[in-house]
């Protein structure tokens, strides 16, 4: 019989040929398992929660009914974290409609960075199957993305690329990025120019895209290269490649764009793929979908015709990145309650004098200071069935769990908590 | 002075969403009746008796004093009368403006202006950050009118700008007119980093050279153009530093961008 | 009811011009000196003595000092005049595309008052698309102007200028004793009549010899010479010539009113007639077609009261 | 519980039915014959003077699927303009051009919609498609699955694959997607994308595999018929919204060879090059065809004017058309080795003159084509215009006076570039029942739906009988779901949940060792991962039951 593969839910490429064991100590993730997936697993099949109330181990239904009391006291519930597979979700939004919550991702300033190029230019995308047989000139931004997405260069960058013909894949690394992350024998062209200066080179690459007389010494001299580094031969040749390519994809993680107004070099990016475009195929493949971003942006924005952050206060529902960010709320003093759902990762949970905070949180989670309440998840795909959004937005993935466990999912405890609270009065 | 007049005492717990509060809206209402307005603040309703002494008449004039910064939307789409805002003004104040003039005697949150179409604001003292933008996720910032900063405003000022006219007496943030489509900003104070960033068309008048400029804007040479000369005359009237700058004589170092995006924004630079 | 009138001597007949109502627009034209604003002005209005060839009637209005003109430099302020809003786009796109742009330095600016304007015309907005995709449009003071980008700089021009409702055909005509009164009475005239607002004298120097009349022998002619005041007639022809009178020049005058018209006539006959017989100018007369035709009758003896 | 609809005027076309008096039961979500003497009837509901018909069932609306979502997400400023606040059992959320989930099922239903087909669903992107879907409470929903422009179907044609290999590989996609139907856009153009090909016409090769569109429908075209899928093949044709296109649409019957086809939102695909500005109807050409095409069954694709965002798979075209994009943004995706998409914003002017004329072609065509159970009722829904403005375009074919009135506003040379002015049909009610409950039921193969018959289930809609049909049909007076009273006069009063209708032909199993293989080398996920159980639709579906129709072999 052959092995029953499991599907990875600690980053965006859901690799789905992981073959996952109990061992001794916690769970065995073998197969094709990445570092970062073998320690999650891991620390999972270690741990044996209970529900707490102010740190103290409590009943499921003490817990429940104390959490269920502190969201019925609060007036403006925030829910945040949102680390969370499809099933959460669904749950989670007519929680919120029903408390009149402001509901943000805990990654969502990042992806924002994209949904604001997507709203406010729009964009050219491919997927990860479209990298792997067809890209011939690969553009990466960055090097956050070696770390967030362990297996991209094996699974998507090393299969050679059927569909382009014989030239085989070139690359090109934008920013200081790791070369050694990719074959050794790849042929491949550095411009390491320090992150904050990437709207600059974005901005530059896109006008000599579209055949624009700018100036190598001048673009040069902005991003802190000198005459004698070769900076401008190769901004040369790298638009060469650009205009060259037959299939090219620009590879981002935007969370790895951390400098203010990211989102504008993605725009100036984005640009360069529309004119790219007009002769060649280019392509952007912006890479996401770790901590359950896509996912809980998308079933938000397919229920509310939304996304997020959103405000679903006074029955109606809102979205502003502006006022309805989280931190920003939290940090004005305006939340009176947090409710943190988190089933799939263990980013450490805001605290906010004089906030109470219930937690819905992985089995394997500490806290710094204990939250009012916590209520232990299953992870999807763990100890539960779950559905999560691939990184490149389109495919969702069937969570099998690895193993039978006993702990409810986050759907199911946040019904019960539902289920607690006085009948809706509107 | 006449008109109505709401002078706060009350903060609220949570933002409040003040767009109720335009002079065409309450001009001929009772006191009392203007007192029984709700505003939407989260998950409840606040009274407007209960959150500002109420006194005066209500005209075409509406002065609201004692600004916490923790109202926003005030004088969102309106089309006539005044208002006159004292203290911190919350954020998205004038959004969508149709033709009002609203005074702003203290500093203004984000978002100032955004989406203006018609209409003027002043503001005595700074402004935050996206003042004559748009709201997010949409294509177009301020489209018409006329945003006067005396103070400072904070980055992104005039992003997507399509139309109008943004006056700023201090200094710009970071991407001062990042993405304009079209309009006239002068800045008689400094502008930080990477102003004019993807800008596609518009004019952007720098009493200052600029911390940088960027690689994808060229230079055009000195320029002594009618059109800005015209323009320069047109502010006569917005204060003595806007006269001084009309008077200069000998034009400006224009620079052309970004040409990242279609390159025919201008930089008039001053030298 | 033959009361007489008499200005310097000179008998003045009790009839009146005729004229009709047109649609006009204002254009002030500046430059960096009068002598660049004064040649677009000038091939501006050219070749536009008579509607019924030329599309329009047009002339030069005043010269503007830099205290006169929207942008602070020396200028020019012409008048168009049309039958209709749509001839005068074209005449408007025309002259301001082959005769001001085309002009070193110029700018060229709408020149009616808001407040009296009838029709929009495009000016700017027609001929912007000269920039190829690089011309600028502006909005200053609540106007829209267009930039072009131009071999000496760039070219300014308000988006549109407006049309008013005007008046064509006033006129009066000297009756003198030979050419050389005739054409000296004219000249004394014009110059009369040069500095007034409002008005302009279409035909060259502003002085018409070819008057004419409705109608003519050949069916595809609509007017003809004006006969009955052909001194080289008399005798061929039932004449309107007095004895005595050789020679006949008319001055027809366009423009945005009544009270200007009637000002201008007067101004132009007083001068005209100034040294009486003397000078050799030995009557006045008007222009009109019995009255049937136009709605604006500028009775000579009231325009003189 | 035994419910009585007592003494409405039945129009029920599938059973012959025209405006008969009679009495309809229903009983545990069924219609069921009168009962016997005596039988406790729970509850009546007083029809008599209205009308009763089946639930309304749209066969073509993209409801769900990864580029609607996209389209939500770039047109915040719609939405915001379209609030819908919490209301009685309705959750807030938002319309716009690209309404939300919930506003969608609460929108249909209120409208006596009670089940619709998303018609583009890509196969990699099917489990987010049955989640949207199962977002849309209260309406029924299926899906076609995308094939034909994939790269497993395209080099097995080119490799000369037996057709049983590819029936199976057909057979296997909607098994392993479960979907309603197939489809096929821009056949195999969207894949000539990817390759930097600009347009490919009916008899053009594709730049790689070297096969013609025309090789790609006659394949499918026979897949479906041999596996007896009961929805002809879906087709969105070649050369989308291009001056000429009439030319491929013709193609496009002609490749079907007389086997079944559906000719999808027929309005885009219906456009001549006469005239000065070289775009001109070709309405009554394509008409002429269908009607002389009894293997042909069409959608319109009606526009309508104003603001809307077009969804499409069509990435070549919809790069094409991206200049056109208003507001100017816009987004294109290569998807998977599957297929693509793009979504552009439109907004459809009745001054100007190709949309003015887009609106009369999609009228001509309605008009045109003379049997109503071939020609379906949708704007492409959000494509052409939002579904909720049917009761407007019902009132289009119903009132000529009205249609040439508002014929009369637009675009003056509307009126003079097509037939539309003398055009004199005007639809009865039996004929839009026909094609908006009886005719689709019956070309997606559902026994039990777009009927009033024993048997099935209980979608009824009552109508107050009003002069003006856009009243009538805006806002019914009881709208009854699998036997629920889910809306009246517009008002949704009971949120269900709808069922999936699916298809699932026979095949041979054998399919999957070469898909496998083809998985491994190109796929970036299993063959295992990729394929959705019955079990998990129905959780990603959120449907209380899987609804499998019944597949014929007639090959």
């Amino acid at each position: 019989m052959p092995p029953s593969f499991a599907t990875c839910p600690f980053c965006g490429l859901l690799c789905d040929d992981l073959v996952v064991t109990p061992g001794p100590a916690g769970l065995l993730a073998a197969g094709g398992a990445c570092e970062r997936a073998r320690v999650e697993f891991s620390a999972l099949g270690a741990a044996s929660p209970s529900p707490r109330v102010r740190g103290r181990a409590a009943g499921l239904d003490e817990a429940l009914d104390e959490a269920a009391r502190l969201l019925g006291a609060a007036r403006r519930p925030a829910i945040g974290g949102l680390d969370v597979d499809v099933g959460a979700m669904r749950a989670i939004l007519p929680l919120a409609q029903r408390l009149g919550a402001v509901i943000d991702h805990s990654g969502s300033f990042a992806k924002y960075r994209n949904l604001h190029v997507v709203q406010e230019s729009g964009l050219i995308t491919t997927t990860f199957a479209e990298v792997r047989n067809r890209a011939d000139v690969v553009v990466l931004v960055g090097d956050g993305w070696t770390k967030r997405f362990p297996r991209f260069v094996e699974r998507m960058l090393v299969p050679a690329p059927v569909f382009a013909g014989d030239g085989g894949r070139r690359f090109v690394l934008l920013n200081p990025a790791d070369r050694s992350a990719l074959p050794a024998d790849a042929e491949c062209l550095e411009l390491a120019v320090p992150m904050a200066e990437l709207p600059v080179l974005a901005g530059t690459l896109a006008a000599l895209a579209a055949g624009r007389p700018v100036s190598l010494d001048r673009a040069v001299t902005a991003l802190g290269g000198s005459a004698s580094d070769g900076l401008a031969e190769r901004l040369a040749r790298c638009v060469d490649w650009l205009r060259e390519a037959r299939y090219g994809v620009l590879v981002w993680s935007a969370a790895d764009l951390e400098f203010p107004h990211a989102e504008l070099a993605v725009q100036a990016l984005a640009r360069m793929l529309r004119v790219l475009n007009e002769k060649t195929r280019f392509a952007g493949l912006p890479l996401a979908g770790v901590d359950g971003d896509l996912t809980a942006n998308a079933v938000q924005t397919w229920r509310a015709g939304l996304p997020l952050p959103a405000s679903y206060a006074n029955g109606t529902v809102d979205f502003d990145p502006h006022r309805h960010a989280l931190p920003g709320r939290l940090a004005r003093g305006e939340c009176d309650l947090l409710l943190w759902v988190s089933n799939l990762g263990t980013k450490p949970v805001p605290v906010v004098d004089g906030v109470p905070t219930i937690v819905l949180g992985r089995a394997d989670r500490t806290f710094d200071a204990a939250p009012d309440v916590y209520l232990p998840v299953a992870t999807p795909g763990v100890d539960a069935p779950g559905h999560l959004l691939r990184g490149d937005k389109v495919i969702t993935l069937f969570l099998k769990p690895v193993r039978s466990g006993s702990l409810p999912t986050a759907a199911a405890m946040i019904e019960a908590l539902a289920a607690r609270l006085e009948p809706a009065t509107c | 002075m006449s008109g109505l007049r709401l002078s706060l005492r009350a903060r609220p717990p949570a933002r409040v969403d003040g767009s109720a509060l335009l002079p065409e809206k309450l001009q001929g209402q009772t006191l009392d009746a203007i007192r029984r307005i709700a505003l939407p603040g989260w998950n409840e309703f606040h009274e407007v008796g209960e959150l500002f002494e109420v006194s005066g008449e209500a005209t075409d004039r509406l002065q609201i004093d004692q600004l916490d910064g923790s109202f926003d939307r005030l004088g969102a789409l309106a089309t006539a009368g005044t208002l006159v805002l004292r203290g911190q003004a919350g954020d998205l104040v004038g959004e969508g403006l149709r033709g009002a003039s609203i005074e702003i005697e203290g500093a203004a949150g984000d978002y100032l202006g955004c989406g203006m179409r018609r209409g003027r604001i002043e503001v005595r003292g700074n402004a935050g950050h996206f003042a004559g933008s748009g709201r997010a996720g949409e294509l177009q910032g301020m489209s018409g009118g006329t945003l006067l900063v005396r103070g400072d405003v904070g980055d992104r000022a005039a992003d997507r700008m399509r139309r109008g006219l943004l006056l700023v007496e201090g200094d710009a943030g970071d991407y001062l007119a990042s993405r304009m489509l079209a309009g006239t900003v002068v800045l008689l104070g400094r502008a930080a980093g990477n102003a004019g960033y993807l800008m596609r068309r518009g004019t952007v008048v720098l009493d200052q050279r600029p911390a940088q400029m960027l690689p994808t804007f060229n230079a055009n040479g000195r320029q002594d153009l009618l059109a800005i000369q015209l323009l320069l005359r047109s502010l006569g009237g917005e204060g003595p530093r806007f006269s001084r700058l009309a008077a200069r004589a000998g034009g400006f170092e224009r620079w052309l961008g970004d040409l990242a995006a279609s390159g025919q924004g201008e930089l008039l630079v001053s030298f | 009811m033959a009361e007489s009138l008499t200005v310097s001597g000179v008998p003045v007949e009790n009839t009146f011009a005729e004229a009709f109502g047109m649609r006009a627009t204002r254009i002030v034209i500046t430059a960096d000196s009068l002598r660049w604003a004064r040649a677009a002005a000038v091939a501006a209005t050219g070749f536009a003595t008579s509607v019924i060839a030329c599309g329009c009637e047009a002339g030069i209005e005043q010269e503007l000092d830099t205290s006169q003109t929207p942008d602070g430099r020396p200028g020019v302020s012409i008048l168009i005049f049309g039958m209709s809003a749509k001839d005068l786009q074209k005449q408007v796109e025309r002259r301001v595309g082959q005769c001001i742009l085309t002009c070193p330095t110029t700018a060229a600016f709408g020149g009616i008052a808001r407040d009296a304007a009838k029709e929009w015309l495009a000016m700017g907005g027609a001929l912007r698309y000269f920039g190829d995709g690089y011309q600028i449009s502006k909005l200053v003071g609540g106007k829209r102007y267009w930039r072009l980008p131009v071999m000496d700089g760039e070219f300014l021009c308000e988006e549109r200028t407006a049309t008013m409702k005007a008046i064509g055909g006033g006129n009066f005509l000297i009756l003198a004793r030979d050419r050389a009164s005739a054409v000296a009475a004219t000249e004394r005239a014009v110059e009369a009549m040069t500095p007034l607002w409002n008005v302009i004298l279409p035909f060259p120097g502003g002085v018409v010899r070819s008057g004419s009349k409705v109608g003519s022998r050949y069916r595809a002619l609509i007017a003809s010479t004006n006969d009955a005041y052909c001194p080289t007639l008399v005798g061929l022809v039932k004449t309107a010539l007095p004895a005595g009178v050789n020679a006949v020049l008319e001055i027809v005058i366009d423009g945005l009113d009544v009270p200007s018209i009637a000002l201008a006539m007067r101004e132009g006959i007083r001068a005209a007639c100034e040294g009486g017989e003397d000078a050799g100018v030995f009557g006045i007369t008007a222009g009109n077609y019995g009255g049937k035709l136009g709605p604006h009758h500028f009775r000579l003896h009231e325009v003189l009261a | 519980m035994l419910t009585r609809i007592a003494g409405g005027r039945v129009i029920d076309p599938a059973n012959g039915v025209n405006d008969v008096i009679r009495d309809l039961y229903v009983r545990d979500g069924v219609i069921v014959d009168a009962p016997r003497d005596g039988e406790r009837i729970d509850r009546t509901i007083d029809a008599a003077g209205m009308i009763v018909m089946a639930g309304a069932i749209d066969l073509h609306t993209h409801i769900g699927g990864g580029k609607v979502n996209i389209a939500r997400a770039l047109l915040p400023e719609f939405d915001r303009l379209d609030p819908m606040p919490a209301h009685g059992v309705c959750e807030p959320c938002t319309g716009g051009a690209a309404p939300s989930t919930l506003a969608t099922g609460y929108r249909y239903a209120a409208m006596g919609y009670t089940a619709c087909f998303e018609p583009a669903m890509l196969p990699v992107n099917a489990r987010q498609a049955h989640m949207e879907m199962g977002d849309t409470p209260i309406v029924d929903k299926g899906a076609y699955a995308l094939l034909g422009n994939d790269d497993f179907f395209l080099q097995l044609l080119a490799s000369g694959a037996e057709q049983r290999e590819i029936d199976d590989y057909v057979a296997w996609t909607l098994h392993a997607t479960q979907a309603a139907g197939i489809k096929v856009v821009n056949a195999g153009g969207i894949s000539a994308f990817k390759f930097n090909a600009r347009s490919l016409d009916v008899d053009g090769e594709h730049p790689h595999y070297r096969v013609t569109p025309r090789q790609v429908l006659g394949a499918l075209t026979r897949a479906i018929d041999g596996l007896g899928v009961p929805h002809p093949l879906h087709v969105h044709g070649s050369n989308l919204g291009v001056p000429g296109n009439a030319d491929s649409t013709l193609a496009t019957i002609d490749a079907a060879e007389g086997r079944r086809i559906h000719l999808t939102h027929l309005q885009f695909h219906s456009y001549g090059t006469e005239g000065d500005r070289k775009f001109s109807s070709a309405a009554q050409r394509i008409a002429e065809k269908v009607n002389a095409s009894p293997n042909v069954s069409v959608d319109v694709g009606q526009i309508l004017f104003g603001q809307t965002v077009t969804c499409s798979g069509d990435s070549m075209m919809q790069h094409r058309n991206a200049r056109h994009a208003r507001p100017a943004k816009w987004v294109v995706m290569d998807i998977e080795c599957d297929a693509g998409c793009g979504v552009v914003p439109f907004r459809y002017r009745d001054r100007d003159f190709v949309n003015a004329l887009q609106w009369a072609i999609g009228l001509e065509l309605f008009l045109l084509v003379r049997d109503p159970w071939r020609v379906f009722l949708t704007t492409d829904h959000p494509n052409g215009g939002p579904f909720w403005s049917y009761p407007h375009l019902i009132k289009l074919l119903m009132d000529r006076s009205f249609r040439n009135e508002v014929l009369s506003r637009l675009h003056p040379e509307a009126a003079t570039s097509s037939t539309l002015a003398s055009l004199e049909r005007e639809y009865s009610l039996y004929e839009i029942a026909i094609m908006t409950r009886a005719a689709p039921a019956r070309i997606l193969g559902l026994a039990d739906r777009g009927h009033l018959g024993p048997g099935a289930a209980a979608d009824i809609v009552v109508y107050e009988p009003h002069s003006d049909p856009e009243v009538q049909f805006t806002a019914p007076r009881y709208v009854f779901k699998d036997g629920t009273v889910v809306a009246e006069r517009g008002e949704i009063k009971a949120v269900t949940a709808g069922s999936i209708h699916v298809v699932k032909p026979e095949f041979d199993r054998g399919i999957e060792r070469k898909l496998d293989d083809w998985f491994r080398r190109h796929h970036t996920q299993s063959l295992a991962s990729f394929k959705i159980s019955d079990e998990e639709v129905c959780v990603c579906g959120r449907a209380p039951k899987l609804v499998t129709h019944a597949c014929t072999h007639r090959g």
